[in-house]
């Protein structure tokens, strides 16, 4: 086995160069200090107990500058590119493909937009940025993926996103990279790269009956939201809300990205939209399951993009 | 190091002079207090996260804050700031009458501050606002945050009031002490130092009285 | 210094191990010295504790299916950790040398406080007994950083047990920081002036501060962590309003620092053992000093490179990542003033430096890959793995574990009395050394493979490393018993030390006698000259 | 012995009883303000109006009950530090929650 694990995103490319930069360094570093350290040692042994005295030398300022500033040039670079890096891996393009996932004690669950589900598995097509959307039904966990140099906790009371565009089909690992219980190592499954044929053919053989947005619209009518959001309009109009600024009470200004969604249903007090009372609709906390509200957010994401529903509520 | 320093009775063996000593004593308190602030830091920087994540909330919870109690409770622990500073003031005019005189009612005024605090404890228990499965809220909609809330002030005046029962111990011996003439106008560092440890309880206090009583009172 | 001394006698001159005797003469002493010892028996003990949970983990990772179950393993490493990190690493160099030395290096008869001293000895007692005792009714499985929620809601563990023990060994931690502090500003002999203390004492006077500073607030976020196990009221549970990431924020507030409160004391003992074994003044005495400061106030600015993936605020983590570089650099500058002050000198190899140097390799190795986490993308892949456990026994093992070995040789002769055997340290130095890179080696390349820590069972590709892995504890722990061996051996039976065996410079050396008595000194010290001052050596003592 | 600047009585100033009523009074004057001022909407002014009255009242305990006013540079070292660390704390941990919710921006490098 090697020194590096498979390459199969995008990213994974970069984030080895930048590691092997700092192996250079540190490699560089460490040899020099060895070395300069095993040239003293031995060439200025002690050779008998009667060796004179050395002189003192106390020190020297340009010296000291000069191994200050050398080494924290070179850090200068690890930061300005490593931070480079990750704000872009934490940043997903626009056309990114949702694919949702929920850390619960110890298992992975996987929804894709389709209503396709997995458990402890992720499929996902080369040459397509893939957004995830991670929510944690219990404790704190983390999706990682080695083969794509990425991962991030799976937090539980609010969503976690990174995306990733895979390169090389095959089969990867993931783990579940914080600490989260007795059966922490068995939280384990498999990333399956394919070519976007294949994942075609895999999408449509686990296609179910229902899109998670359709499942989202049941839930939208089960728990009473379609009363107030569509019929009487006492609360406020759900159609091209997602991804759009939101006016609140307070005269702040939010973004109704997923997280906003989430904390909308579960504690909708929390933030109020302008021209609409708080109190009025219940608190869903406790209530629904993570893989239900995903649904929801999704089914409330879809609206944004329906033109028929767009066109029922001019605003 | 000479032998008449060391004849001094209230001095320690391996200390050169009283005045070392005493300086060592009064930095070592000051560095106790360090510890202290940065211990009600912990509790202050939770507070400062929640009350900015959830601010309707917590304005909504104060509403059961006793001001009265709490602004009665501000001023009795001033008032008893005062008199354990006019405790050091006799202990260093060597007044021993008056030094137990002031250190009784800095005990006095700190028992005071409990009862008070018990009476406020007592009103919380009867209504459902001890954290924990017992809490009860009346805006449904902020019960998760305003128990939140509840918990950081027991959180809070708890450790407070801890500080206060080991402040009102210290200043027991104190009186003992004094009554015993153990103090003169030379040597009081107990006394000094209780002073500043009694201070600093006044100064957490001082900061917790809006924070959890004040702010977001106006919020309708 | 013009002090002369007398001669080492066959007799024993009366010391402070020969003062007293009998266990009050222990359990109620208010001498610094016999303090240290106490925490020194109680933290080897400790160590030993840690140590058999942490073979126990090497013998689980030899199967890729583990050996135990996973709640078993699981309570291994969390009783590893919680043991080495609060009861052995945090205490160890502070508590024992520190305590010993501290007074005589500034010419000091005491610590400020001897009662508080004896106190915290009690208080780590005290909580080393509940830590024990939650081990002992059946353990605890968080992890050493007791996570919310999982801590809080899901442990169905002895959480709070060993919450307590922290909780409490805490206060000993911070009690000797306090002491520490005020005896460095109070209780200097004549002419001790602040550029004229030992870097040892500068380097102790750094981690007092972070104790004091930050210790109490990881006090009250235990409290508060287990308030909330018991309340279940929210405050760190996402299900009921709380934030999960607020508890790692205070928890880090102190553990980031707290690794700063393992490593300078160790960077002190290294400074002089550098400077004894080269006989040379340190190279860049200020720079040397500051930067200990320096790693103190930064360090407390940049915990939040334990959060990257966990949800923090991007920008944040920026600042956390350009802070924790900055404080890179007193470190490095550190490594540089120890290579830059054997230039030149006169340098023998007894077993002091031997550690010494393996410390600045194995630091430079510690301390440079921590680089890699405080670059945040690749932090990204690292973080929660074997990198990171690497990573941080490189400084804690191979930095503090070596530096307090380096120290315990080099003033054994001063706390004993005696010699150790040369040659069987000489030995075990060299098998600690390859016994440790062997373990922990490996585990950098486990982790940029992708294994994450905290598994019980793994798969099948990563065994290779693994077995080097343990191969190499077993090694490790052959290294660790020698010395406990041999030490214990010349404590008893040793050749009597002179007075100065490495003629070192010092006032602990020069004007305290060997063993120091009760005060440390037969005359106050007056310090005329500046740290040393190896160049102007009158010969003292002699062999 | 010690070779620091000491004031070997740390209060060795009796101070009249005067300015101890004087601070008191303005304590207590202080705390009435407070109560006042919370019950009139301010907004967000309410909470900078309390925590600076509050700053104000705790600076007046520490320096006149403490006698920082009278004590050396050192101890006033220590209780700037005191101060200093809490807004560390304060100061890193509100980083992460005040820019949380800061949008991501298009990658400008």
């Amino acid at each position: 086995m090697g020194l590096f694990p498979p390459q199969a995103s995008t990213t994974a490319w970069h984030v080895d160069a930048l590691y092997v930069y700092l192996v250079v360094i540190s490699a560089v570093m460490t040899l020099l200090i060895f070395v300069v350290i095993g040239i003293f040692a031995f060439k200025y042994r002690r050779r008998s107990p009667d060796d004179p005295m050395p002189k003192p030398i106390h020190g020297s300022v340009p010296l000291e500058l000069t191994w200050s500033v050398i080494p924290f040039l070179f850090m200068l670079v690890m930061f300005a590119w490593g931070t480079k890096l990750y704000f872009e891996n934490y940043t997903p393009p626009r056309d990114a493909l949702d694919v949702y996932v929920v850390g619960k004690q110890w298992m992975w669950k996987v929804q894709y937009p389709g209503g396709q589900r997995e458990i402890d598995e992720l499929h996902v097509p080369t040459g397509r940025p893939i957004k995830l959307t991670l929510a944690s039904e219990d404790v704190i966990h983390s999706f990682y993926i080695p083969a794509f140099r990425l991962k991030h906790d799976v937090v539980p009371g609010s969503y976690q996103t990174y995306w990733f565009e895979a390169t090389e089909p095959g089969r990867y690992h993931l783990f579940c990279a914080e600490y989260c219980g007795t059966n922490h190592s068995r939280m384990i499954g498999w990333v399956t790269v394919m070519d976007p044929v294949s994942y075609q053919n895999w999408l449509a053989s686990g296609a179910s009956n229902a899109s998670m947005s359709d499942l989202g619209a049941k839930l939208f009518e089960k728990y009473g939201c379609i009363t107030c959001h569509v019929t009487n309009h006492t609360g406020p109009p759900l159609n091209n809300v997602f991804n759009h600024p939101v006016q609140l009470t307070d005269g702040r200004t939010a973004l109704a990205d997923e997280a906003f969604l989430r904390q909308a249903i579960l504690n909708p007090n929390s933030r109020v939209v302008r021209g609409y009372q708080p109190n009025v609709m219940p608190v869903y906390q406790g209530q629904i399951d993570e893989e239900s509200l995903l649904q929801l957010v999704v089914y409330i994401k879809s609206l944004a993009q329906s033109p028929m529903n767009s066109q029922a509520n001019p605003q | 190091m000479t032998l008449a320093a060391h004849a001094e009775p209230n001095l320690k063996h391996h200390f050169d002079d009283s005045a070392q000593q005493l300086d060592s004593s009064t930095l070592g308190m000051w560095v106790f207090l360090l510890t202290e602030i940065m211990f009600f830091g912990g509790m202050f920087g939770a507070y400062t996260v929640y009350r900015n994540l959830y601010p309707e909330a917590f304005a909504s919870a104060s509403r059961f804050m006793n001001v009265v109690m709490g602004g009665t409770n501000t001023a009795v622990l001033i008032f008893s700031s005062l008199t354990m500073a006019l405790a050091v003031r006799s202990a260093q005019l060597g007044r021993k009458k008056q030094l137990i005189f002031f250190l009784s009612s800095t005990l006095f005024l700190g028992c005071v501050f409990l009862t008070i605090k018990y009476f406020e404890y007592h009103e919380k228990w009867v209504d459902h606002h001890i954290p924990g499965p017992g809490f009860r809220f009346d805006e449904p909609q902020y019960f998760h945050q305003a128990q939140i809330l509840f918990f950081l002030y027991f959180a809070m005046t708890g450790m407070h009031a801890m500080h206060m029962i080991v402040g009102a111990g210290l200043l027991t011996t104190l009186i003992v002490m004094a009554a015993h003439d153990r103090f003169s106008a030379k040597w009081y560092t107990p006394v000094e130092l209780i002073g500043l440890y009694w201070h600093f309880v006044d100064i957490v206090w001082i900061f917790l009285f809006p924070l959890l009583y004040l702010i977001g009172r106006t919020h309708t | 210094m013009s002090t002369t001394l007398p001669p080492p006698q066959t007799t024993e001159r009366p010391n402070y191990l020969n003062v007293d005797y009998g266990w009050k003469s222990w359990l109620f002493t208010t001498d610094h010295k016999r303090i240290a010892l106490l925490y020194l028996f109680s933290i080897t003990a400790m160590f030993i504790v840690g140590a058999i949970f942490a073979g126990l983990m090497r013998l689980n990772l030899l199967f890729p299916d583990g050996l135990f179950q996973h709640d078993t393993y699981n309570k291994f490493f969390t009783m590893h950790g919680v043991i080495m990190v609060f009861f052995f690493l945090v205490p160890s160099i502070p508590a024992t040398l520190g305590n010993f030395l501290l007074p005589p290096m500034i010419g000091a008869r005491d610590l400020a406080f001897p009662r508080i001293n004896l106190l915290s000895w009690y208080i780590y007692i005290a909580g080393a007994a509940f830590a024990i005792s939650a081990i002992v009714k059946g353990g605890v499985d968080t992890g050493w950083t007791f996570y919310a929620p999982f801590s809080t809601t899901y442990s169905n563990t002895h959480v709070i047990l060993a919450a307590i023990g922290v909780f409490v060994s805490g206060f000993s931690s911070i009690l000797t920081g306090l002491n520490f502090i005020v005896t460095v500003h109070k209780m200097r002999a004549p002419g001790m002036t602040w550029s004229r203390m030992p870097l040892f004492v500068w380097a102790h006077y750094a981690t007092s501060l972070i104790q004091v500073l930050g210790t109490p607030v990881v006090a009250i976020t235990i409290v508060l962590l287990a308030l909330e196990r018991i309340l279940h009221a929210g405050i760190f549970d996402p299900n009921l309003g709380g934030d999960p990431v607020l508890f790692q924020h205070l928890f880090w507030f102190y553990s980031h620092p707290a690794v700063y409160i393992m490593i300078l004391p160790g960077m002190g003992v290294i400074s002089e053992v550098i400077a004894c074994f080269s006989r040379k003044a340190i190279f860049g005495y200020g720079f040397v000093a500051f930067s200990s400061v320096a790693i103190a106030v930064l360090g407390f600015m940049v915990w939040g490179h334990h959060l990257f993936v966990a949800g923090q605020s991007m920008y944040a983590s920026m600042v956390f990542s350009f802070i924790s570089f900055l404080v890179a650099v007193p470190s490095a500058i550190k490594v540089f003033n120890w290579t830059a002050t054997m230039y030149k000198g006169s340098i023998s190899f007894e077993t002091p430096m031997l550690y010494a140097l393996g410390f600045i390799g194995l630091f430079t190795i510690g301390g440079l890959t921590g680089l890699f986490l405080a670059t945040m993308a690749v932090d990204v892949h690292l973080t929660d793995t074997y990198f990171v456990v690497a990573h941080f026994h490189y400084v804690m093992v191979g930095g503090m574990v070596f530096a307090f070995l380096s120290g315990i040789h080099f003033w054994f002769p001063k706390i004993t009395g005696r010699m150790y055997p040369e040659n069987w340290a000489r030995l075990a130095a060299a098998i600690m050394f390859v016994g440790f890179n062997l373990t922990f080696f490996p585990q950098f390349i486990l982790g940029y493979l992708g294994m994450p820590r905290r598994y019980a069972t793994y798969a099948a590709e990563f065994q290779v490393l693994h077995v080097l892995s343990t191969a190499g504890a077993s090694i490790l722990g052959v290294g660790y018993l020698m010395p406990m061996i041999y030490l214990a051996w010349a404590w008893r039976k040793g050749p009597r030390s002179p007075q100065n065996p490495w003629h070192a410079k010092g006032l602990e050396w020069e004007q305290s006698p060997t063993p120091p008595p009760t005060f440390n000194f037969d005359v106050p010290p007056v310090v005329t000259e500046p740290a040393y001052n190896y160049a102007e050596e009158v010969e003292v003592g002699g062999h | 012995m010690t070779p620091e600047p000491t004031d070997s009585h740390v209060s060795h100033h009796v101070v009249p009883v005067w300015k101890y009523l004087a601070v008191f009074a303005a304590l207590i004057t202080l705390t009435v303000t407070t109560i006042l001022v919370a019950q009139i909407d301010l907004g967000e002014y309410n909470f900078i109006v309390a925590i600076t009255i509050a700053v104000i009242k705790g600076s007046l305990v520490v320096w006149f009950f403490m006698h920082v006013n009278q004590s050396n540079s050192l101890t006033r070292l220590f209780v700037g530090a005191g101060f200093f660390w809490m807004a560390i704390l304060l100061v890193f941990v509100l980083s992460d929650y005040l820019s949380r919710g800061w949008l991501p921006r298009p990658i400008w490098w």
